[in-house]
């Protein structure tokens, strides 16, 4: 039940602050749902490159489940194989709150990434995106392009229904677009994350509203699906914002020859600061460009918008 | 005997599965232009033997010569190329593909190597069909329609589609009328005449006395005797040898004097449309009684409606003064009805399953208190019924599989014993049975009927129907045209009634 | 698997002949009744259709977006039939699908152009089936476990390739190929990929030694061999045709999206098993119509798309997805039975 | 689908008389033989974990996790393994657990505690196998295409209620059950339960009325209605099994997570059936057993566990894992046949 940082190195009357000189061996437990999709693999890659660059880090990553069973699994295997700090992205995040807790319990601090668990007592440390906030994101920069438009119409393309993330980023969506009274959402479905769906939901959505001014996708890599759709059912009458940060959307936007003219931001680079924040843990650290001490409970990445006027300060960022 | 070589010579062949020695050294010999009989008790070898003639199996060991050269039989496509042609005891048909595409399975005419000509095949199989005598089935018809008398004449036209020097024949008149034999023969008289040798299975002697040359008996997979004449040799004889017991190949006694028993089952009525017209019908106890007739004249679907297998479409069925559900087994089946039906391997056994479980799968109830069942109590009752009918082996955990035919329909039989049945319904029960295990059958048929059983046979043997039953009622087409008590009745008369059938009354 | 109800299965066969007159009508009517329900429960569907969104439904758009949707699957589900009729099932379509479209889309494959992406995924495609074909004929096992197995391997090899990422397609040729101005007579062309595996199919099963020979091999095994057909072999091929098939459906998916993924074809597998069963294709082999299949691949598209058009919940949908499925049966029996 | 080589299949079987004497030890070393190669195929991935990571392989801890993680395909696995027997297929498993455990969880059912949590489960677990079985027994379905579409219908059920938000459970009791202190002799209350189908259904197959008629109604149905046996009430009788075990995993699903989710139970079916048919279990129907389909549990789930240990990237795994499963099969063939 401790949530207590270890006692080592508290007692130091300086806490010290982490930086890339080798300290303390640590070995970071990882596991994280199955990499078969653009932005998940954007996060395990972060992640090794983030542990490559440390010679203390040894980086011991069950990769990935999307069942929950199975994740339960993967992430016990990592407490019984007694990791110094476990950074778990689950597949679902409440699912996974019994096994953080039966972490933090045989005393492994947990680094919760993105998806939360149902209570903090199961985490050390949380950081991760805003799927809310993403949808506020979206709808307010749509609204703000469509806020001269009389009747304007709004077309949702949603990513995996079944997933809580989904809801969130579309109530955001919707809850923004209430400041718009002149905006009306007029379909949405919802594609699975894969190009294939992503172009099999938008060649439908397009044929079934035959005019509309403004699309929200929700996912990069559905968006190359999409794209591929809007192409060929030949519109270009619309402005089509999309979501996550891939590179590819990010040369679209550069190129300002489609209708993508924005995207989302929700940024892999979060699993980078995951192994930062254990390895911190793991050496009874604090973080640097913080007075605290103590690393934060919680840490919110933001959802930024990048359009064509700050696309080059994120290029960098993008994944493939 | 002819001076020039035999067509085939087989000599030594031995063959064995997993734990069976199914031939142990077989010597066969056929002359061109022959019927060569092959006798031998179930199991005994004789379909395993024409198998490797076929190119179906490959022997372990033993000497194949073809017109005095030696060969190997790779595969059923160099048999064939030899000119051997076979059909199988086992229907080895395709259901799903026309007549045509059945004949000409593996061998079709084709343009360019793969592409069909199916008016070609359907012409030529038109014209085999007709010289089979039966140029009313259509060659564009699924196999699965037709009945199996029907597919038995599609597998001799798929035979007669090849070039052909030895055709072998594994129990071919099994499903066959007495006149659909004479055709066979017919057709048998004309390949032989061609200089086409016939190798013939069958386990009714009278047919190898009418068509055989010669005669090769084999016993546990080896040729006990070959080249018996087959005309001259006395059953007795023959018997013995198939069996190494001297056999009485006869009928039971009758009980003197008709039942006195108030009727255990009554049929009322019963009409299925398009399948037989009403039926009326009382049977006693201890009394066998007989359906005889064609094949196709309904007899099995009389015996399936009564049973409720199939619904009627009107009429009732009762038994002991109970009127049954239409088109209920499990009513049937409680009110003490028994169906041995005619297809054993289809309809009635549980193939992979031991014979113990075969037998009491009926009875399961009987042995189990809220459905868990006394292992031990359904063992010993098994196995009381199938000693009984003495069948063998007398193991009852082996799978019902590896028991010959004859034994497979005693387990059958088995089966309704042990539930202790009133009525038994019994649909061919001694098809590819062996002369043997047939007077065993007849026995125990006729002994259950003393011990108060009553019995509904039907078999397209005349001469079984009028030796095991009381009384014969003769159908045609679907409806009965002779009643009769058996011993008033003869062979010859059967037909004639079966054949142009006569007024009833 | 057994299929329930033998006997009315039976029931429908008896009928055929009875009603007597040339038997070639007899085979015409007996097809027909199959099919006929198949196209009522098209046309119900199309009426369904066409009268909750009368403007966006019966559009020419929207036949040839349902077309072209239906092509992938489409393809795979011919391929999936043979294998089927054979007594067959082959699990790894979808993965076969995923490795040959990531395979055809990589750096190096698509320097070689058109051709070489073609070419890549047909060779892909066939590899796959071969190794099916041989496990399942001569390595003697049970297909349902092999392609079980393909499955895995093959959706692992397609992310070790792919490394998660999705692959563009750079050739022109390609691209064009799956946008407006390479339609035929208003015909996208991977419709006519489709119309053309279709004829194709159609005449291989019905028309020729090797359909013949796959009926044979479903339909009683032995009874082929001791015809003389060489069962092994010829269940080699129609493993080897099924991985044909995913080929060229994978590059029908390259120029549709534009891109490799190996996430592609996803649960192919069951949707084209599903597709060819409610066609009139037995799960336990031996009986199965090319025609039947694609009308089983239109009305599954075609369902998808109304949902679509009519903004339905994704929960909706799968919810009435199942109902439609088994009205769309009860009534096809139905039917089949009166008949 | 038919099985490919019935010649070795066959062979399996004679042997059993052949070595005479008693006929219970024939049945036994029948059964000894296909048991034993799977028992080889696992003590191999036991070596191979031990060797590869000898500290935590070995361990109680990851063998407790062994066991608990195969408890909940396990469970279904079991009622799968009867519905084969019987000649029919349930692709609806996953979606009957994820269906199950959303509707136990809802903040209305966890009012009534423990007692709600658990009887909800089974109690839907139970109406999702009724409507499969009237379907298929009664409405004459084909198994493949009657369960499909409660696959479909039962994941978007599912998402309905939950709105794609997992749902905590609250409920101590139930909690505590997944939890170290629970243990019983170090034994996993979840593994007990397991346990206890794996033994009831032994019993159910092997000593009473029940299994005897799903073999019966599996090996051939026509044969069994023949005798007597009411062959649509078996197989309504057998979906409901299926449906009950799925609830019951349903409930253990939930003690392992602590809350209830839509996508619970995915792909279930595939590896269900996996495991049932690598353990012998004839897809055909009329043939297979318990102790078989526990033991194919029991290997894919080593097979997962000794990938996590070994730190295998997911593409590696995926394709070892084919590769695994085809040596497996032939390896446990070759055995079979030289007995
Ligand atoms: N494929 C097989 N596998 C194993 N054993 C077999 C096989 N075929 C036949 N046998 C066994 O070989 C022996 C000979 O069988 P065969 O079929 O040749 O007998 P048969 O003389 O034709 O009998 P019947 O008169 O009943 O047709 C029997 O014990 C049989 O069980
Ligand atoms: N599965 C079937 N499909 C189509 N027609 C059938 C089928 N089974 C039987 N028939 C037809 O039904 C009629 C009766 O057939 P059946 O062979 O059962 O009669 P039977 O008197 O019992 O003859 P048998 O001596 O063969 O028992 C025949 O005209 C036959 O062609
Ligand atoms: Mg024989
Ligand atoms: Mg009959």
């Amino acid at each position: 039940t401790s949530n207590e940082p270890k006692d080592e190195g508290s007692d130091d009357k300086e806490q010290q602050v982490a930086d890339d000189k080798p300290g303390k061996k640590v070995t970071i437990g990882f596991a994280g749902p199955q990499a078969d999709h653009g932005w998940l693999n954007a996060i395990n890659d972060q992640a090794k490159k983030r542990a490559e660059k440390y010679s203390d880090v040894t980086l011991e990553a069950t990769e990935g489940s999307n069942d929950t069973a199975a994740q339960i699994g993967q992430v016990e295997t990592l407490i019984n194989k007694k990791v110094d700090v476990l950074v778990v992205l689950p597949a679902d995040g409440k699912a996974l709150t019994q096994v953080g807790l039966k972490a933090m319990k045989a005393g492994i601090p947990v680094v919760n990434l993105d998806r939360v668990f149902a209570t903090p007592q199961a985490y050390r440390c949380w950081i991760g995106g805003d799927n809310y906030g993403m949808g506020l994101s979206a709808g307010h920069y749509i609204g703000e392009k469509l806020k001269d438009k009389k009747n304007a119409r709004v077309v949702e393309l949603a990513g995996l229904d079944n997933l809580e993330l989904t809801k969130q980023r579309s109530k955001g969506f919707d809850d923004a677009l209430k400041n718009y009274s002149n905006i009306e959402k007029v379909a949405r479905q919802a594609a699975d994350f894969t190009v294939e769906s992503g172009q099999s939901k938008m060649s439908q959505l397009l044929q079934a509203q035959k005019n509309f001014d403004a699309l929200w996708n929700h996912d990069d890599d559905q968006g190359v699906g999409a794209l591929r759709a809007i192409k060929q059912a030949g519109r270009d009458d619309f402005l089509m914002v999309g979501g996550a940060g891939a590179l590819s959307a990010f040369q679209a936007i550069e190129a300002d020859n489609s209708v993508l003219k924005a995207t989302v931001l929700y940024p892999p680079t979060m699993a980078a600061s995951a192994i930062d924040l254990a390895r911190a843990l793991g050496q009874s650290k604090g973080v640097s460009g913080m007075a605290e001490f103590e690393i934060p409970s919680f840490v919110t990445c933001y959802s930024a918008v990048v359009d064509k006027d700050n696309v080059d300060q994120y290029m960098s960022t993008g994944f493939k | 005997m002819a001076p020039e070589p035999p067509l085939l010579t087989m000599s030594g062949i031995t063959k064995s599965f997993p734990g069976v020695r199914a031939l142990d050294g077989v010597d066969l010999q056929v002359q061109a232009g022959e019927v060569h009989c092959l006798l031998g008790q179930n199991g005994a070898g004789k379909s395993t033997l024409i198998k490797v003639l076929a190119g179906a199996h490959q022997p372990d060991g033993g000497e194949i010569t073809w017109r005095g050269e030696r060969t190997a039989l790779k595969s059923p496509i160099a048999a064939m190329r030899l000119g051997v042609a076979t059909i199988y005891q086992e229907l080895d048909l395709v259901e799903h593909l026309s007549v045509a595409e059945n004949v000409h399975l593996g061998h079709e005419p084709t343009t360019a190597g793969f592409v069909v000509r199916a008016r070609d095949a359907k012409a030529s199989t038109a014209a085999l069909l007709k010289r089979l005598g039966h140029g009313e089935i259509d060659p564009g018809r699924l196999v699965g329609e037709l009945s199996a008398a029907q597919q038995q004449i599609v597998s001799m036209a798929r035979a007669l589609s090849h070039e052909v020097r030895l055709i072998v024949m594994d129990e071919p008149s099994a499903a066959l009328d007495p006149d659909e034999v004479d055709n066979l023969f017919r057709i048998v008289g004309d390949l032989t005449a061609d200089g086409v040798a016939v190798v013939y299975i069958s386990h009714r002697l009278e047919e190898i006395r009418r068509i055989g040359d010669r005669v090769t008996v084999l016993k546990d997979g080896r040729a006990v005797a070959g080249g018996l004449p087959a005309k001259d040799t006395p059953t007795k004889d023959l018997v013995a040898l198939m069996t190494g017991r001297n056999l009485e190949y006869v009928f039971p006694d009758r009980p003197t004097g008709p039942p006195a028993a108030e009727p255990v089952l009554t049929v009322r009525g019963l009409t299925r449309h398009g399948e037989f017209e009403p039926l009326d019908l009382d049977l006693r106890p201890g009394e066998i009684v007989g359906l005889a007739g064609l094949v196709g004249s309904g007899r099995s679907e009389i015996l399936e409606t009564i049973y409720g297998a199939r619904k009627a479409s009107a009429g009732q069925v009762s038994v002991g003064g109970e009127t049954l559900r239409p088109g209920s087994v499990r009513a049937a089946v409680r009110a003490g009805l028994g169906l041995a039906p005619e297809e054993r391997k289809a309809q009635a056994l549980l193939m992979l399953e031991s014979v113990t479980r075969n037998v009491s799968v009926s009875t399961m109830s009987r042995f189990s208190r809220g459905g868990w069942v006394d292992r031990g109590a359904e063992l010993r009752a098994a196995r009381a019924a199938t000693r009984e009918l003495s069948l063998r082996p007398d193991q009852p955990h082996v799978p019902v599989r590896t028991l010959s035919g004859g034994n497979q329909q005693k387990a059958v039989l088995a089966r309704w014993l042990l539930r202790g049945c009133r009525v038994l319904l019994l649909d061919e029960p001694t098809r590819g049975v062996d002369v043997g295990a047939r007077a065993e059958l007849y026995a125990v048929i006729r002994r259950l009927a003393d011990d108060g059983l009553a019995v509904l046979l039907v078999s397209s043997e005349v001469p079984e129907v009028l030796g095991l039953a009381d009384r014969v009622l003769v159908l045609r087409e679907g409806r009965v045209v002779h009643r009769a008590p058996a011993r008033d009745l003869d062979e010859h008369r059967v037909l004639d009634l079966v054949l142009e059938g006569s007024p009833a009354s | 698997m057994t299929q329930p109800a033998p006997a009315a299965e039976a029931a429908a066969h008896k009928t055929a002949p009875a009603d007597g007159g040339s038997p070639w009508r007899a085979t015409l009517a007996r097809a027909d009744v199959r099919t006929l329900s198949l196209l009522g429960v098209l046309a119900a569907l199309i009426l369904i259709g066409g009268v909750t969104q009368p403007d966006s439904f019966l559009d020419t758009d929207n036949l040839q977006l349902i077309l072209t949707q239906a092509s992938v699957i489409g393809v795979v589900t011919v391929g999936m039939t043979f294998v089927i009729i054979s007594g067959g099932i082959d699990l790894s379509v979808g993965a076969i699908v995923a490795l040959a479209s990531v395979w055809a889309t990589t750096v190096a494959t698509q320097e070689y152009g058109f051709a070489g992406i073609l070419f890549t995924a047909v060779v892909v495609g066939m590899g796959c089936g071969l190794v099916n074909g041989l496990l399942i004929a001569y390595g003697g096992m049970v297909p349902f476990i092999a392609t079980l197995a393909m499955l895995a391997s093959g959706r692992g090899l397609a992310l070790q390739i792919t490394d998660g990422k999705t692959q563009m397609v750079t050739v022109d040729g390609v691209l064009r190929l799956g946008e407006r101005d390479s339609y035929v007579l208003g015909i996208p062309p991977l419709v006519l990929v489709f119309a053309a595996v279709t004829v194709v199919g159609w005449l291989l099963l019905n028309r020729t030694t090797f359909g013949r020979r796959s009926v044979a091999v479903g339909g009683n095994a032995e009874a082929a061999r001791l015809a003389g057909i060489d069962v092994r072999r010829q269940r080699l091929y129609l493993y080897l045709l099924s991985g044909l098939c995913c080929g060229i459906a994978a590059f029908l998916l390259i120029v549709l999206a534009g891109s490799g993924q190996n996430t592609n074809g996803n649960l192919y597998e069951l949707d084209a098993i599903a597709a060819a069963i409610i066609g009139g294709t037995l799960l336990s082999g031996g009986r199965g119509t090319i025609v039947g299949s694609v009308l089983g691949v239109l009305i599954f598209t075609t369902i998808t798309n109304i949902f679509a058009l009519n903004n339905l919940e994704t929960a909706t949908q799968q919810i009435a997805k199942g109902a439609i499925i088994v009205a769309a049966v009860l009534v096809q029996r139905r039917t089949a039975n009166n008949h």
